[in-house]
Order: C-alpha cells, then structure tokens, then sequence
C-alpha cells in the first residue's frame, strides 16, 4: 500500500537491468535511486527557494505599481542566482561577544528541520520519497526543529534585538503549531490514516471529493491552517519577529554571508513545503479537478505539474497577503493565535468527528448527489 | 546493512550527547546536547519499528521540552548560568569530596556488576535476532490499543495534562512580589 | 517494520546528510571566497550605532513561559489523539462510531475546560496579564 | 549486533549519565535535565522490549504515556524554578532549603 518511488519505479523492466547492474543488492540500489531523487527534489526546492524571492519582489512590485528586478538575465529572471554568489563573497562576521557553538549550530537546525520534511511531500501518488505511515506527523514534527534554530540564533548572537526577536519568533513558531496541528488532525479523522499515500487516495475523483469540499468544518480547518501556516514560517502580516522597523530583522541581525544565506533559504523553502502540504491535505495535490484521463503524458507526470501548481498558487496568495496586510502587534499576534485560531480550529475537530459518526464518512457531496 | 548503519549513528549521537551535556558547564549548550541525545533517541526507536513513538518523540521533546528549558534558563538570570562549581579533573563539575567519590565508585561497581548478570541472561536467553517480530503499522495497532485496552490510561492523561495545565499557570501567573 | 519498510527512513537520512554537506561546502566556500577583515568595530553586536552596554542575555517578562507551558500541555494532547483520529474512520466503518465519538469528545473536552481557566485567569492575553490576575487574585 | 542487549545497553548509559547530572549540577534547571534523560532511558527499554521480547505493542502505548507524563512533569518543574528565581534571585539547589518561602 505504501507507493514510494522506488516500488513504484520497481514496475518497470528497466528496474531489473539496473538490479544486476548493482549486484542485485536490493537496499543498495534503493540507496542510489533515494539519492538522486533527494538530490534532484533539493535542487528542485533550492531554485523554488530562489525564485520565490524573485517572485515576491516582482509581485511587490506590481502591487505597487512599480518594476520588479529585471537587470539579471531576462525579466531578472537570474536574480535569485546573483544573490546566491553575493552571499558567498560576503565577510562571515560572528560577534565577538557571541556564543560561538550555537551561533554556528542555529543555521544547520534550521537546514535540517526544513530538508528532513522534503522526504515526506506527495509530489504524486507515484513519486512521494517516502510514504511513511505517520507521514503528516513527521512533517509537523520535525518542522518544530525550525522554531528551536530561531530561538538558538536569536540566543547565540547577544544583541538585544536579536535577543528579543529570537524569543518572539520561537514564541510564535510554537504556539502557532497548535491550530496547524488540530486541522492536520482534523484532516487524519477524515482521511482515516496519517500517511499522504491515504489521504490522496480519498481525494481522488472531481473537485467534490477534495477534502476542502468535504464537510464545512474541513472548509474552515483549510482556513485555519492557511493562517497558522503563514504565521508559523513568519511570514506575511505576522512576521513581526523579523520586522525591519521595529527588531532591524530581529533573530538574524548579526548573521552576515552564507548563515544569513541558510536562514533565508530554510525559510522559503518552508513556506514552499507549508503550501505543499496545503495542497495534499485539502485541495486534493495531482488529482484535477474535473476526471479527464489524460493518456498523452503519463499520470506521474502530470500529477507532479498540477501539484506544483497549486501550490505554486498557493505561494502567491501567501506574497499576495504580504504586501496588503499590516503587521500584527505581539499582543494581537498571541490573542489571534490562543483566543480565535485554537477555539475555532478545536470545534472544527469535534465538528469533524460529529459529522462522520452522523453522515457515517460521507461528505457534503455524497449525501447532496447521493453517490456511494 | 542500512539499519546497522541508522543504528550505530544514532546510539553514537544519543551517548555522545548525554554525556556532552554531562560535561559542558554552559547550562545553555548542555540543553543542546539534551537535544541532540533527544533526537539521537528518536532515531533508536526508528530502528526499533516504533515509528510513532518516535515521531512523537521528536514532536513533543524537541518540539516542547527543550524549547520551555531555554525558556526557563534564559526566565531564571541568563547572566549567571556558567556554573562555576569546582570540578573533576576539569571534566563534570564536582560535588562533595573525595569520600563521595570512593563510595560513589564503589555503589557504581555493585550496580554494574548486578546489571552485566542480568544483561547475559538476557542475551542468552534471546538472541540478537535480526529482524524479529516485525509490525506492519504501528499506528493503527496503537489507536486500536488506546481505544480498547487502554481506554482509562488514555482519559486520565486528559486529566493529568489538565492538572499540569492548571498547576503550572498558578505558579506562574506573576504576582506582586510575593 | 518489514525490511522493506526500513527503507522508508533511508530518503530521511539521505536530506539530512545532504543538508549537512550542503552547509559544510557552503561555509568551506565561504572561506575560500570572501574576504577577512576582522576589525573589533566589525564584531560587535548592532546598536543601532551605539556602543552596546550589557549582555543582551537579561531575563525576560514570564509570559514567554505560559505560552511555551500552554504548547507544550497541547502539543502531548494532539499527540495522544492522533492514533485514535486515525483509526476514527476505521471504527465508524465498524460501527463503533457513537463509542470512539466519546472518547474522543471527553478526552477534548477535558483540556478544553484548562483552555477556558487560563483565558478568564487571564493567562492568555499578553500585556494585561499582570493588571489582570492582579484583580483576580485580590 | 542490533540486539535487545545493545539496547539495555544504551539505555544503561544514559540512565547513569542522568543520574550523574541529577547528582553533579547546582542549577535546578540542569537537574530537571537530568531528569529527563532518566526518563528517556526507561521509555526506550519499554520499546526495545516490546520489539524482542513480547510482540504485542503495549510498550510503545507504555513509551507514549511516559513521553506525556515526562512533559507534564518538566513542565511544572520549570514553573516551579522560576518562581523560585522570583523569590530567591538564584536557582542554586542550596538555597532551596526551607519548606516556606
């Protein structure tokens, strides 16, 4: 039942060729082929990475009705490159008075936490890396590494700013994880199992069988999770621990070079992985939305084009909201989080469950066109 | 051969850290290698078959735990946290005198002694199988379990976090200085 | 887990050497590449231009704790529900629904009630929670 | 060489390292860390059990509660510490002698 891509790729005859090519070792092979699938989703998120900072300031700027970067390569398109190599050639300062270990650790935290959930993403129902059967948990989990890095740069740096915005940001990192955690726990109620490999399965069909469309609760849980979701990677109008005017970039002020290079690299990707996620969990990631069948490119690939883009969609609702919606203060960012996002998010759990015992698992759809 | 290799990294990285965060004086660097021994456990339990519990390793004591320790070093004056008790032969910082350690050594011998027994017992008794019992999923076994043996376990958790909950805010609402 | 299984561990430990490597080459490039000039004006930590008085390492307001406390207390919370949210289907599919229904809806309920203590003590809101449990525990 | 012997093992260790940090360390916040590695090790003979020995999953139910109590309990014990830093000004373990405050 777990499709990883290397049973899936097992299918094939060309899979025999290479098993003897390896001396049929079957873990080795699993190794090589775990490999360049690794390295090929990291490049591949490395240059979503990049270009979301390309696209953020090219959105900003036609927000604002001005030109984006468009020097570096056509339409500026090689920006994200050229801040790369800048990064690089950058001085390395490390404050004299900071703690050196974890100055230098806090960035590798951030690095780990963010690719350790890449293994998890449904790219499609053939090509996940590892359909583990906590799959959703794992990512939650090993996200929570990200809030940990922030607090330790924010720490190991000793200037006050980035003191104060260390604290804040880990603050709001874990106790944005609540509402996220209760709608991914809503989700399993619906889904019925953990592993993205069950979830895709359940969304399979027209747009109705989405789980977005499934009952209203899941419709608002899609909601709170948007909103704990951009909260938990800083971003858009809760972004305050790293907010220019007031923390001068808070936790990563006194990192310079490549750490400040990592810090921002493990954050966009996040925010890429967050609308992945997003994307698998509600709005049905590689199943389209009306069922063609579409036999002139295969399946695998074109599940992998439609979840990019949505979640590429996704991506720019989140620089969208950025540019719009004004900064929260800390008081109004913790009391959004404890005294709206977690009640709402916990009656859209107890609203879950209820609905499946009532309408025994069948959603809004099924009991309207009565189907299955 | 891929599980010896997770196995050996992570026992390497679990003893390596307790005993780092015995060592280090900086009570900041000791929580992380609290950490790192944290997570070297989880990776143990990965190559025991617990995938949830390690999961749920990971998600409640590197998620929570050690994050609400920094809290609370960095709430009770960061400024001294060097601790700056004599120590042993510059290793873990000391406490008592040389009796302590004498009589210290020597429980340490009893214990060790009693636990190697035990430990050949069980070696004989069971063998290093290489992949024994092995579960398919362990996450539905385990719902299934705490929904039917385990129901009471389960409600009165709820009833444990709740006394925690309450507890902890009591303690520590500030308040004039009492 | 079957040995088949194991292998689901292996893309993990495959992203985490590779962002282990890719950190370690970046910083091995970073020394080849960029210049070194240290100054003592250089390293030292940025106020705004001042010279910075004190560590920066002062202890902090107790509300950054009760957030952490009310995490973590939720945090154990969703840990024991996730293995029965994820059977939840199963057992209605059986038939138990009504039964897991209130296991689920008590063992919520319960820390719900914490929820609803800490926000009238005034736990939860950030800059008032002095004046307020000052009132409150008048 | 994965055997239940190289667990009890392990675990043996980081009961002992523990038990040394509970033993050797003034700082009431390094003691609760100990505490925690204390705690660990149970939980991890708990699951290596489960794997060799019996073959049903009660270990790891045994594991998860322990996980859940072990942050209830970290969670007092650092509330109690800072509001012992309030009173006292210090979180040396000898100045927590008297019963009141």
């Amino acid at each position: 039942m777990n499709q990883t891509i290397v049973s899936y790729l097992s299918q094939y005859e060309f899979y025999d060729v290479l098993l003897n090519l390896f001396g049929n070792n079957q873990g080795l092979l699993a190794f090589a082929i775990y490999l360049i699938v690794a390295l090929v989703v990291v490049g591949f998120c490395a240059t979503v990475g990049g270009l979301g900072t390309y696209a953020e300031r090219k959105i900003s700027a036609d927000l604002q009705a001005r030109m984006g970067p468009n020097r570096v390569g056509p339409y500026g398109l090689l920006q994200f490159l050229a801040d790369g190599v800048k990064m690089l050639t950058k001085e390395d300062i490390m404050p004299y008075t900071a703690d050196k270990f974890l100055f230098y650790l806090a960035p590798l935290l951030a690095l780990v936490g963010v690719f350790a959930t890449l293994a998890v993403l449904p790219w499609s129902s053939g090509f996940m890396m590892a359909d583990l059967n906590v799959g959703v948990f794992y990512l939650i989990a090993i996200s929570s590494l990200v809030g940990l890095a922030v607090f330790l740069g924010g720490y190991a740096s000793n200037s006050k700013w980035s003191m104060l915005g260390g604290m804040r940001g880990a603050s709001q990192i874990i106790s944005y994880e609540i509402p996220v955690t209760l709608s991914v726990l809503a989700i399993t109620l619906l889904a019925g199992g953990m592993s993205f490999g069950t979830i895709l399965s359940h969304q399979e069909g027209t747009i109705v069988n989405w789980f977005i469309f499934h009952n209203p609760f899941a419709f608002i849980a899609f909601f709170v999770y948007g909103i704990g979701a951009m909260a938990e990677t800083n971003r858009a109008p809760f972004d305050l621990p790293e907010a220019e005017s007031e923390l001068v970039s808070g936790y990563h002020t006194e990192y310079t070079g490549l750490r400040f290079g990592f810090f921002a690299l493990a954050e966009y990707i996040e925010v890429f992985v967050v609308c992945g996620v997003g994307t698998a969990l509600f709005l049905g990631g590689g199943n389209l939305p009306f069922n063609i069948s579409i036999d002139i490119i295969p399946t695998q690939f074109a599940q992998v084009v439609i979840f990019v883009t949505k979640t590429c969609l996704l991506y720019y609702v989140v620089i969208w909201a950025r540019w719009t919606l004004p900064r929260l203060r800390v008081d109004q960012l913790m009391s959004v989080c404890w005294k709206y996002l977690t009640p709402i998010a916990i009656f859209n759990l107890v609203g879950c469950a209820i609905w499946l015992v009532m309408f025994n698992g069948k959603s809004l759809a099924d009991l309207v066109f009565g189907s299955h | 051969m891929f599980i010896e290799l997770l196995f050996l990294t992570s026992a390497l990285l679990t003893v390596g850290s307790a005993i780092g965060a015995a060592v280090t004086r900086n009570i900041m660097h000791s929580c992380v290698f609290l950490l790192g021994s944290l997570l070297g456990i989880a990776g143990l339990y990965a190559t025991l078959g617990a995938d949830f519990v390690a999961v749920s390793q990971i998600m409640v004591y590197v998620g929570g735990v050690v994050i609400l320790m920094l809290f609370a070093v960095m709430l009770t004056g960061g400024k001294d946290f060097v601790s700056r008790a004599q120590n042993l032969l510059g290793l873990a910082p000391a406490m008592g005198n040389k009796w302590t350690y004498t009589i210290g050594l020597l429980t340490a011998l009893v214990v060790v002694l009693t636990n190697v027994k035990l430990i050949t017992n069980v070696v004989k008794a069971y063998p290093a199988k290489v992949i024994g019992n092995d579960f398919p999923s362990t996450v539905n076994q385990i719902g299934h379990l705490l929904v039917k043996e385990h129901v009471l376990a389960f409600e009165l958790s709820s009833v444990l976090l709740l006394g925690a909950l309450v507890g902890a805010a009591i303690i520590a609402r500030p308040r004039r200085q009492g | 887990m079957t040995p088949a299984q194991f292998d689901g561990l292996m893309p993990i430990v495959i992203l985490m050497g590779i962002a282990v490597v890719m950190f370690f080459g970046g910083h091995f490039l970073t020394v080849l590449l960029s210049p070194k000039k240290p100054s003592h004006l250089k390293s030292m930590p940025y106020e705004c231009g001042e010279i910075p008085v004190g560590s920066a390492w002062s202890s902090f307001n107790i509300r950054f704790y009760v957030v952490g406390l009310i995490f973590i207390i939720f945090d154990v919370e969703s840990v024991l529900m996730f293995p029965v949210a994820a059977i939840f289907r199963e057992l209605v599919d059986m038939g138990h629904g009504g039964y897991a229904l209130i296991i689920f809806l008590s063992f919520i309920s319960v820390l719900l009630e914490g929820i609803g203590y800490c926000w009238k003590k005034g736990d939860l809101d950030w800059v008032k929670s002095y004046q307020v449990s000052l009132k409150n525990n008048k | 060489m994965m055997g239940l012997a190289s667990y009890l093992i392990i675990s043996l260790i980081l009961f002992v390292v523990g038990l040394v940090i509970i033993l050797s360390r003034k700082n009431i916040v390094a003691i609760l860390l100990g505490i925690e590695l204390v705690l660990n090790a149970a939980a991890l003979n708990f699951v290596a059990y489960s794997r060799y020995v019996t073959n049903n999953l009660d270990g790891h139910v045994f594991s998860l509660f322990i996980i859940a109590i072990a942050a209830a309990e970290s969670a007092i014990g650092l509330a109690i510490v800072i509001r012992f830093f309030q009173i006292k000004e210090t979180i040396h373990i000898d100045e927590a002698t008297q019963l009141r405050n």
